[in-house]
């Protein structure tokens, strides 16, 4: 039984070379979502960058820099929901607690998260016993 | 990264090859950035023309370049963004730091 | 720890819309693979190729057709060899007794697993008590 | 699928516009060739272009195509064909079968 129309798991090694990779796989899921009726162009534009900004961080900071840990990230294609999962071994952060990023005085970093939320519906961060998880959902219609 | 430099009317104008920048090439462009300013580039101009995703770093690394150059009171603009890309400048609210044209010739007519 | 580079798993429901997503996921791997040195357009041809058709051979035989069965295909990535694994739920096949094509009398099918045999250096095909699996093996050098 | 018949020199003319050929469409190509031949198309070509992949199922609704209007004495050829797509053709000795022409042009002035 499948509970989802597509599930697409990715595991690959902490090596921002990779990036390009999910994002693809994310913009080309974007062509199956036969209900949606919206701007597709932008919305696949928008699951790259939502791969690749929650990627990163994971890279970043969720593991002991070693190039043969590895960073999971789960795309699940349901009929009315997208559902995105970013998996990290770090110390975790609370998600809650990041700013905005400062418009009048924009810095060089820390707009990741900021497009996040801005481009999806749900954004939340878990930290379990042996892992956190960033979930992000994108309703569809 | 594969990036092209000429000098036309006076600018320096940098086009960027590939298709994507991101969090892996961002830190590439950052320092090539910094040391065209260091070399003494004072009018800079990024052409986008081939860009077809750019990431927050992407924007950081165009952003550095910007306050290095504006600090020395020199020029920077970009030039030929696509579409989905200008959008990430307009959502971040970057449009109104960068100097921002549809082309060269319409960044080389403008005094800034 | 990372036992490949890359390993992607797909789940699809038995639908064959999702072929072209399957095989664009296998020829965007192959833009990958950092150390191939033949010629890397045939290759992703190849691994969409072969992707499309051990898929099709899935949705076909390996289910009772309810739309909401589904296909899992994975592809691991490793230093020197590109693995693929088709899962089924059919009652199996023997991959031994399968006969080449008829050249001289080309039919309009049976073709699939020459193609992939042709194209890929391993193929093996098991049946375990709750599934099967079409194994495809790739080296690179 | 995105099919496009005309009538050039007495031929029909079928363009693919779909990039891709699969198990998913290939049925239906199937069944719109053997239509055009029950409704007497004797001369046809078939651009394939526009067709960046084709599996199996892609070639035998060609092979299909070509039986059925070899029986009736006419003529099917296959014109304009990829490169990664032809090697399909190669490795399947499915070249010895069809006729095959670089492009329209040659597909005209051929006998056949
Ligand atoms: N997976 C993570 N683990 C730990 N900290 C994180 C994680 N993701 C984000 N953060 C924290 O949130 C901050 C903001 O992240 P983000 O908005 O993506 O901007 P940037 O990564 O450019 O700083 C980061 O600087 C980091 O401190
Ligand atoms: N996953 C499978 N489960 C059961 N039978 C299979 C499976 N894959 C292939 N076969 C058998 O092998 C035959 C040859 O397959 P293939 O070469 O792909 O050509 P085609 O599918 O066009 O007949 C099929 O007709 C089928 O009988």
């Amino acid at each position: 039984m499948c509970s989802s129309f597509i599930q697409v798991d990715v595991v690959i090694q902490t090596q921002t070379k990779y990036l390009d990779l999910i994002g693809s796989i994310g913009e080309r899921i974007a062509k199956e979502l036969d209900n949606f009726t919206g701007d597709r162009a932008a919305l696949a534009y928008q699951l790259n960058l939502v791969l690749t900004e929650a990627t990163v961080n994971a890279i970043k900071h969720g593991c002991d820099n070693a190039p043969q840990n590895c960073v999971r990230v789960t795309i699940h294609l349901q009929e009315n929901e997208l559902n995105i999962k970013v998996f990290d071994h770090g110390q975790g952060f609370d998600l809650e607690t990041v700013p905005l990023p400062d418009f009048e005085h924009p810095g060089e970093s820390g707009m990741g998260l900021f497009l996040i939320r801005s481009y999806m519906d749900s954004v939340t961060y878990t930290r379990q016993s042996d892992y956190n998880v960033l979930e992000i959902i994108k309703h569809l219609k | 990264m594969n990036l092209n430099l000429e000098k036309i009317n006076g600018f320096s104008v940098l086009t960027i090859q590939d298709e994507r920048i991101d969090a892996h090439n961002s830190g590439e462009l950052k320092e090539y950035l910094l040391q065209m300013i260091e070399g003494g580039d004072k009018q800079i101009i990024v052409q986008l023309g081939h860009v077809r995703f750019i990431d927050s770093s992407g924007l950081g690394a165009l952003l550095s370049g910007n306050k290095h150059i504006v600090a020395k009171s020199g020029r920077f603009a970009l030039a030929n963004i696509q579409k989905q890309v200008l959008s990430m400048f307009e959502l971040t609210r970057l449009n109104r730091v960068f100097e921002i044209y549809a082309d060269l010739n319409e960044a080389f007519s403008n005094e800034g």
